[in-house]
């Protein structure tokens, strides 16, 4: 695996479009991810965010353009494919395996790692039982990490917050070096979600580049590096998340036509 | 008499019983999302409550059959009632309907064997519509007549009601949510009840006709039909009344034609390969499309 | 409805069991109650007479797999010496390696693929119908002279492939064209498109070797098509539910069989007569053959000296060569009757079997 | 007027909502406040009859509801757009509103006037319900409720999840209804937002009402900054 | 007291037999494929057997072995044919092959004796049956918390988020549907040497219903479910039975809806920890009360 320099880029996507019947959910889209990075994605409902993640991780394939990860060419591929070569994600609805422990969630995402042969266990293999003692104390840690104290509870009896950090804790087990977190702070407090941003941020630190879907401006004002901003499926501004969010056009798309920008109470809090 | 042209008209007739079969089945496949072992047994049922009004309580044919039709869609909502609305209720899904429909099946299959004894009989010939006419130098039996007519009215009366009409309309919206439908006013546990009332009543027609058209009539009418039935839906692609009318059609058609070309005995294998072929290479039917799969993963 | 034999059988002071398979449900339900009943005569008339045996029936609905539960009940838990059993050919196949390995009699009623019987376990006293069948048809074939015959068939029974075969083939050697052969199955129900295809051969003549319900509703609807040839069909087509409910459809076919209740043989008139009382309604052939079949299974108890069990029993019937029955006297060889002494009927115009001659 | 009185509400052991006593007075709207768990859904979902375990009384205009199932209570003017929308996915648009005519309700001119309040739907209008962003889909379960010509209103976070723009369209029809006197009964999180349209407001706090009265009075007390502003 | 053993000695050797079919049923559930071809595997392992017996006299472990090797080649096999479809499809689709696999053995008369069916000698005895039902057991106990119980059962609850986990889905499907025709081969052999006789009936959609009900009753989410339901969906209605006689079937029906509303989730439930919990609506995320949480631990 190749040491990569901050900044050099580690995804790069080039006008790539998936159409839906009539629905243009991404039209065109070409933006990079630098190595090393928190990159905002922000938009208005319906711009196509989503489904730009699901066209990266592999859920949708393109149906035109290229998608570029560490120099080799991701788009098409299967989704546990583009997931072993180092790219995660949470979702916009949390999806969390019914009927798993929260350790079982995150020592799920450790499979790719994982090199003891399964029916081992039906021998008592002592390597079977050792590797999924380290993956379970790997995984305590990583749970330790995100904040979350539950480790035998099943994962569909937390509180929402909760579940979004095991989520979060079950994508890193992946080990991956891109993270893509798709609202991760919806349906949060203020507090809560200050705490996500401090996460994401250790994790960049950690050298885990970061996708980062947001309506919360303050985060992505707080916590990004640099942002997209898209619309209808396309790309409309891309700078540091000042710039996007002074950019009259992305006022205009974002906030609506008449709206003035300091009627808007999200705004006005900035 | 040209032989092809005959031998099509047959498979038209045995195609349209299995059609009208397929249309109930797939109605409570697609619209309560109950993919329902025990369909077969409302036929039989249909069918055996005909034959007794007809035969032994000494009413005409067309009161029997019409009695029969509705103890039948009666018995579909009573069975919907007692085995699949407190699963709906709980939100379950197709796996745990499908027991219970199969304990259903258990149940009303050993309950018509025990009425019957196990023992076939027959609409009266003499009180029923028998003999045969001909039409264009084909010979027709009254009886396959009776199950061509019977499919096109119940296929455009059904297609008409999912699709033009506002119960049809609350029917497709109870099957996808029951609460997603109250949230519109609409009396969830009525619609569902209408629409089991249909599915059974379709099948009690499917059975009376078949019943008919073979001059059988035994505990296990239903079960036969249950099969092809089912070939005719997925063949024609479910939640789509055009779709199974038209699967219906082309597997009694293919049947016939394999009986009079290939051999009566490789009947089972040309309909069962056509259904395998169909799920594989084109899971959705001749008309299917994702919206009709939507309906049923709901 | 079956006269089951549950737990206690102490009171039947050392009667021999003989089991027996019944099949009062199942496809074969159309004879299968008509040879419970013939069968269950002859055991009330065997111990009349003070043959010490008794009937342990098991329902077996003619379905292999429940089938051979049964035997092993009857076998295992009721101690019973032979099995009586088997209308078809399929459920009678797989019967008999069970008989061979438990070491117990068979005693076929019904089922008569050939090369079915295999002394000292499988015993078959029925009548091979093919035996009868090929006279018939060559009677018939010289006394209507039908120019060519088609022939229908349940290709999945080995029974009536062997009876279709044996009309097609005494209809060739009569000079009678032979236009082929149309399949069903046994489970068939829709017979549109046989039926077109027969019509569209033109024959003058057609065999039908399927099971009864389905060879009346292939005359029914040829007659109602306006088919006016001759028909000759398996013998199963005159049931007494069938002849009540087709009636007059059936009009004008043909079929042999080895009983008719009117039959002048003393012993079938006696029959005849005691099935009557019993029942009130007229035995058919099945009748006769579940009769027969008791008889035949009670003659291996008699003719057992001592202890009378499997082993004795299988070598008596072994032994028998020569029996009595209500189709008059049967020879045996190799355990299995050779006689064909087979009567032709014609169904008349209002419906009912009589007796045929050909002058 | 639509009110509660001691309403309380469960979820087997936990209690959700607690002796709620509120008004919704003929026109006007009344905003309903809470943090995250307040019990601000349970409320509505128990007024809407879609939530049934609970006791106390809803009058609606004097008559009691709370035994009814959602479909009569709906039926009798009470209307729930839902948290999570629930709109029917496998319909088209138009289907999704028709559907409020199988319970007698509708015709084309109510049609009309919600396409007019949401003119994208009328754009969208043969479309699969499941096939559209949340926004459209907040306007169509906004616009199947109308479609019953309710006596009152309750919106469940209807700006929930949703980008600024679109919540402006949809607090603009809010604005519209409102001033057209239709009742209604707005349950946000966003305090900011509903205090700005709001007649009357309550605070809910562990299933508790902890305050109530103008928008003016609750926006000046701390209370309500220290519940939940944060 | 041994005629009372002898008695239901079938009993219970009927309702590991499917037992056995129910596991192999529950097997292929693990990974989320609902699956009904156990009996066309069985088919595979039954003629198999009848086959060896038949012509070189062949022992248990010999038809046994064989039986697994039909039935793990077939499953896979289909699995190329079947796995791509989606999950209701896959469903109809067992079904469609149990209806050809009926098909298939009246045609292929040479190996299955057609329509007449063919017999052979019993040779597994019930010792056996109970040993083969506790290998399989304690191989899924033990595979449970493997790398490949976690994979397929996250595979079963949502095959998406298991694929940005870097598990490949059809991979462990197409595993589990050749393990789980493996266990239906051997289900073949045990229940051909019972009935001592198989036809093109033996393996229908009977007996598919049968395992199907077996696995839902017993419950899904628990490989003791199958066992639990065979005995109780099996088993219950012969002894019924032997005291009421003929309306077991109606009992049996009428059991089977019973439990299925009651119990949806069938017998065996790892997350029924307090009776009768109802299970959470989908839209909310409850906040559990701590007392519960512990009740969890
Ligand atoms: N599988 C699909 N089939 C059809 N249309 C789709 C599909 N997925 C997305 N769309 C459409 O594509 C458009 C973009 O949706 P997407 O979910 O990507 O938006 P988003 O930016 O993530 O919005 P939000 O902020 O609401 O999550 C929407 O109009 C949506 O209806
Ligand atoms: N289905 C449920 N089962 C158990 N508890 C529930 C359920 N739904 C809600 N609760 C609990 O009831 C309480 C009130 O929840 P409710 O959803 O009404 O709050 P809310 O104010 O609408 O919150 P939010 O702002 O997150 O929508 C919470 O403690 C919640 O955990
Ligand atoms: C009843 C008869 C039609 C049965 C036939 N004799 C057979 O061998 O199967
Ligand atoms: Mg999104
Ligand atoms: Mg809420």
């Amino acid at each position: 695996m190749s040491a990569r320099t901050l900044g050099s880029t580690l995804l790069h996507l080039q006008d790539v479009a998936k159409h839906f019947g009539g629905v243009k959910a991404v039209d065109g889209v070409t933006l990079s991810v630098p190595t090393g990075t928190v990159m905002g994605l922000m938009g208005p409902n319906g711009a196509g965010k989503t489904s730009l993640l699901n066209l990266i991780t592999g859920f949708y394939s393109p149906d035109q353009g290229s998608i570029v990860f560490e120099d080799a060419e991701i788009a098409g591929h299967s989704a546990h494919a583009i997931s072993r070569q180092g790219i995660t994600r949470t979702y916009q609805n949390v999806r969390l395996l019914s009927g798993f422990s929260v350790l079982d969630q995150v020592v799920t995402g450790m499979y790719a790692d994982r090199r003891a042969w399964s029916l081992g266990s039906l021998l008592f293999s002592p390597r079977e039982r050792r590797e999924r003692r380290e993956c379970e104390e790997r995984a305590a840690a990583l749970l330790d990490r995100v904040g979350v104290t539950e480790r035998r509870e099943l994962a569909d009896e937390l509180p929402y917050g909760t579940q979004r950090r095991v989520e979060i804790a079950r994508a890193l087990a992946t080990g991956p070096r891109l993270i893509l977190l798709d609202e991760p702070t919806a349906g949060m407090n203020a507090e809560e979600s200050t705490q996500i941003g401090e996460l994401v941020r250790s994790v960049r630190d950690d050298g885990v580049t970061v996708m980062l879907i947001e309506h919360n401006m303050r985060l992505i004002l707080d916590y990004c590096d640099a942002a997209y901003v898209m619309s209808f499926g396309t790309v409309l501004a891309h700078g540091t998340p000042r710039e996007c969010v002074d950019d009259p056009r992305v006022q205009e798309a974002y906030f609506g036509k008449e709206a003035d920008a300091s009627d808007i109470p999200a705004l006005r809090e900035l | 008499m040209d032989v092809l042209l005959q031998q099509l008209v047959n498979g038209l007739a045995l195609g349209s019983v299995y059609a009208m079969f397929g249309l109930g089945f797939g109605l409570m496949l697609a619209t309560l999302g109950v993919l329902n072992a025990a369909h077969g047994t409302f036929a039989t049922w249909g069918a055996l409550i005909a034959l007794y009004l007809l035969n032994d309580a000494g009413l005409g044919f067309w009161t029997s059959a019409l009695l029969g039709v509705l103890a039948s869609g009666l018995l579909a909502v009573l069975v919907d009632l007692i085995a699949f609305q407190p699963i709906r209720r709980r939100g379950g899904d197709l796996l745990p309907a499908l027991i219970t429909s199969i304990g259903v099946w258990i149940f009303l299959l050993a309950a018509a064997r025990m009425v019957t004894d196990a023992k076939t009989s027959r609409f009266d010939p003499e009180r029923s519509p028998s003999g045969t006419f001909e039409v264009l130098g084909l010979t027709l039996a009254r009886t396959q007549l009776v199950g061509m007519l019977a499919v096109v009215v119940v296929g455009v009366g059904l297609y008409t009601l999912l699709h033009r009409t506002r119960t049809g309309a609350a029917m497709r919206a109870v099957g996808f949510s029951p609460m997603a439908a109250a949230l519109s006013g609409v009396d969830a546990r009525r619609v569902v009840a209408i629409t089991a009332f249909l599915s059974g009543a379709v099948a009690a027609v499917a059975g009376i006709t078949m019943g008919l058209n073979t001059s059988t009539i035994n505990f296990v009418l239903g079960e036969g039909l249950l099969l092809k039935g089912f070939a005719a839906v997925i063949i024609g692609g479910f939640g789509d009344v055009r779709g199974t009318v038209l699967g219906g059609l082309f597997l009694g058609v293919a049947e016939v034609l394999t009986g009079q070309y290939v051999s009566g005995s490789a009947r089972d294998a040309v309909t069962f390969g056509l259904l395998l072929g169909f799920l594989v290479f084109r899971p959705n039917g001749i008309f299917g499309s994702a919206a009709t799969l939507a309906k049923v993963r709901a | 409805a079956c006269s089951s034999a549950d737990g206690d059988d102490a009171g039947s002071d050392g009667a021999t069991k003989i089991g027996l398979i019944a099949a009062e449900q199942g496809p074969f339900a159309f004879a299968g109650t008509s040879y419970l009943k013939g069968a269950e005569l002859a055991a009330e008339q065997l111990q009349e007479d003070g043959v010490e045996i008794e009937l342990v029936v098991e329902e077996g609905s003619e379905d292999p797999a429940k089938s051979i539960t049964a035997f092993n009940k009857l076998v295992g838990q009721e101690d019973v010496a032979e099995v009586v059993c088997c209308i078809s050919s399929a459920v009678a196949g797989a019967m008999k390696p069970l008989a061979t390995q438990r070491e117990v009699p068979l005693v076929v009623y019904g089922a008569t693929t050939p090369g079915l019987e295999d002394p000292p376990y499988v015993y078959r006293p029925a009548l091979l119908p093919q035996q009868g069948i090929a006279p018939v048809a060559t009677e018939l074939a010289e006394a209507l002279e039908p120019a060519s015959a088609v022939h229908v068939t349940a290709s999945d029974n080995d029974g009536l492939v062997a009876q279709s075969q044996a009309a097609a083939e005494a209809l060739g050697a009569a000079g009678v064209k032979d236009l082929g052969t149309v399949n069903t199955l046994v489970a068939d129900t829709d017979f549109s498109g046989a039926v077109t295809e027969i019509l569209s051969t033109k024959a003058e003549m057609v065999t039908i070797y399927t099971l009864g319900e389905a060879a009346a509703n292939i005359v029914k609807s040829l007659r109602e098509r306006g088919y006016d040839g001759v028909i000759l069909a398996n013998n199963a087509i005159a049931t007494g539910p069938n002849l009540a409910s087709f009636g007059k459809t059936l009009a004008d076919t043909y079929y042999s069989v080895e009983y008719f209740p009117t039959s002048e043989l003393e012993m079938a008139a006696d029959f005849t007569e005691a099935y009557e009382a019993t029942y009130d309604e007229t035995p058919d052939l099945f009748s006769s053959q579940g009769y027969t079949a008791v008889m035949y299974a009670a003659a291996g108890v008699s003719g057992s000296d001592g202890d009378v069990d499997a082993e004795s029993i299988s070598a008596a019937l072994g032994e028998i060569s020569t029996f009595d029955s209500v189709w008059g006297e049967l020879t045996f060889e190799d355990g299995q009757s050779n006689s064909s002494s087979f009567q032709v009927v014609q169904i008349d115009d209002s419906g009912a079997p009589q007796l045929w001659s050909n002058d | 007027m639509l009110q509660t009185s001691r309403l309380c509400a469960s979820y087997r052991a936990i209690q959700a909502v607690r002796d709620v006593s509120i008004e919704v007075p003929d026109g006007s709207l009344v905003a309903v406040l809470g943090a995250n768990g307040a019990g601000k859904s349970t409320l509505v979902r128990s007024i809407a009859g879609v939530h049934r375990q609970k006791t106390g009384t809803v009058l609606l205009d004097g008559t009691p509801i709370q035994s009814m199932p959602l479909h009569k209570i709906t039926r009798l003017g009470v209307a729930l757009v839902p948290e999570g929308r629930h709109v029917v996915a496998p319909l088209t648009v138009a289907e999704n509103l028709a559907l409020s005519s199988y319970a007698g309700r509708s015709d084309q001119a109510l049609e009309d006037r919600v396409y007019d309040l949401f003119p994208r739907l009328a754009e969208r209008r043969d479309q699969a319900a499941g096939l559209m962003s949340g926004g459209e889909q907040q306007m169509l379960a906004m616009g199947r409720a109308l479609m019953t010509r309710p006596r009152v209103l309750l919106l469940d976070e209807p700006s929930m999840g949703l980008a600024p723009s679109i919540i402006s369209v949809i607090y603009e029809a809010i604005a519209a209804l409102h001033a057209e006197g239709q009742s209604i009964l707005l349950i946000e999180q966003d305090a900011t937002r509903a205090l700005a349209v709001a007649d009357h407001a309550y605070l809910l706090q562990r299933g508790e009402v902890r305050m109530a009265g103008t928008p003016a009075e609750l926006a000046q007390s701390d209370d309500i900054k220290k519940a939940y502003l944060g | 007291m041994s005629s009372l053993w002898e008695q239901y000695r079938s009993v219970v050797e009927f309702a590991f037999a499917n037992a056995i079919f129910g596991l192999s049923t529950w097997i292929a559930m693990w990974a989320g494929v609902f699956s009904l071809a156990g009996a066309s595997f069985g088919a595979v392992g039954g003629f198999t057997a009848a086959h060896l017996d038949l012509t070189y006299g062949s022992g248990p472990a010999v038809q046994l072995l064989a039986g697994a090797v039909g039935g793990l080649l077939a499953a896979a096999v289909l699995s190329v044919l079947l796995l791509k479809l989606e999950s209701h499809w896959m469903a109809m689709a067992t079904i469609a092959l149990i209806l050809i696999t009926r098909v298939v053995v009246l045609s292929a008369e040479g190996l299955t004796g057609g329509s007449v069916g063919t017999g052979l000698f019993r040779r597994v005895d019930l010792i056996t049956i109970v040993v083969l039902v506790a290998v399989i057991c304690f191989a899924l106990a033990r595979l449970r918390h493997s790398k490949f119980g976690l994979a397929a059962h996250a595979v079963r609850e949502d095959a998406a988020v298991a694929a940005a986990l870097g598990i490949n889905p059809f991979t462990i499907r197409a595993t589990a549907f050749a393990a789980s025709g493996m266990v239906a081969g051997v289900g073949g052999v045990v229940l051909a040497n019972l009935l001592q006789y198989i036809g093109p009936d033996t393996f229908y959609i009977t007996l598919a219903f049968t395992m199907a009900a077996a696995m839902v009753l017993g419950g899904t989410y628990h490989w003791a479910g199958p066992l639990v339901g065979a005995i109780v969906f099996v088993g219950l209605p012969e002894v019924v039975r032997s005291y009421i006689g003929d309306i077991d079937e109606l009992i049996t029906g009428a059991l089977l809806v019973v439990i299925m509303v009651w119990l949806p989730r069938g017998l065996v439930d790892p997350q029924r920890r307090l009776p009768r919990r109802r299970r959470r609506g989908s839209q909310h995320t409850p906040v559990i009360e701590p007392t519960l949480q512990e009740a969890a631990r």
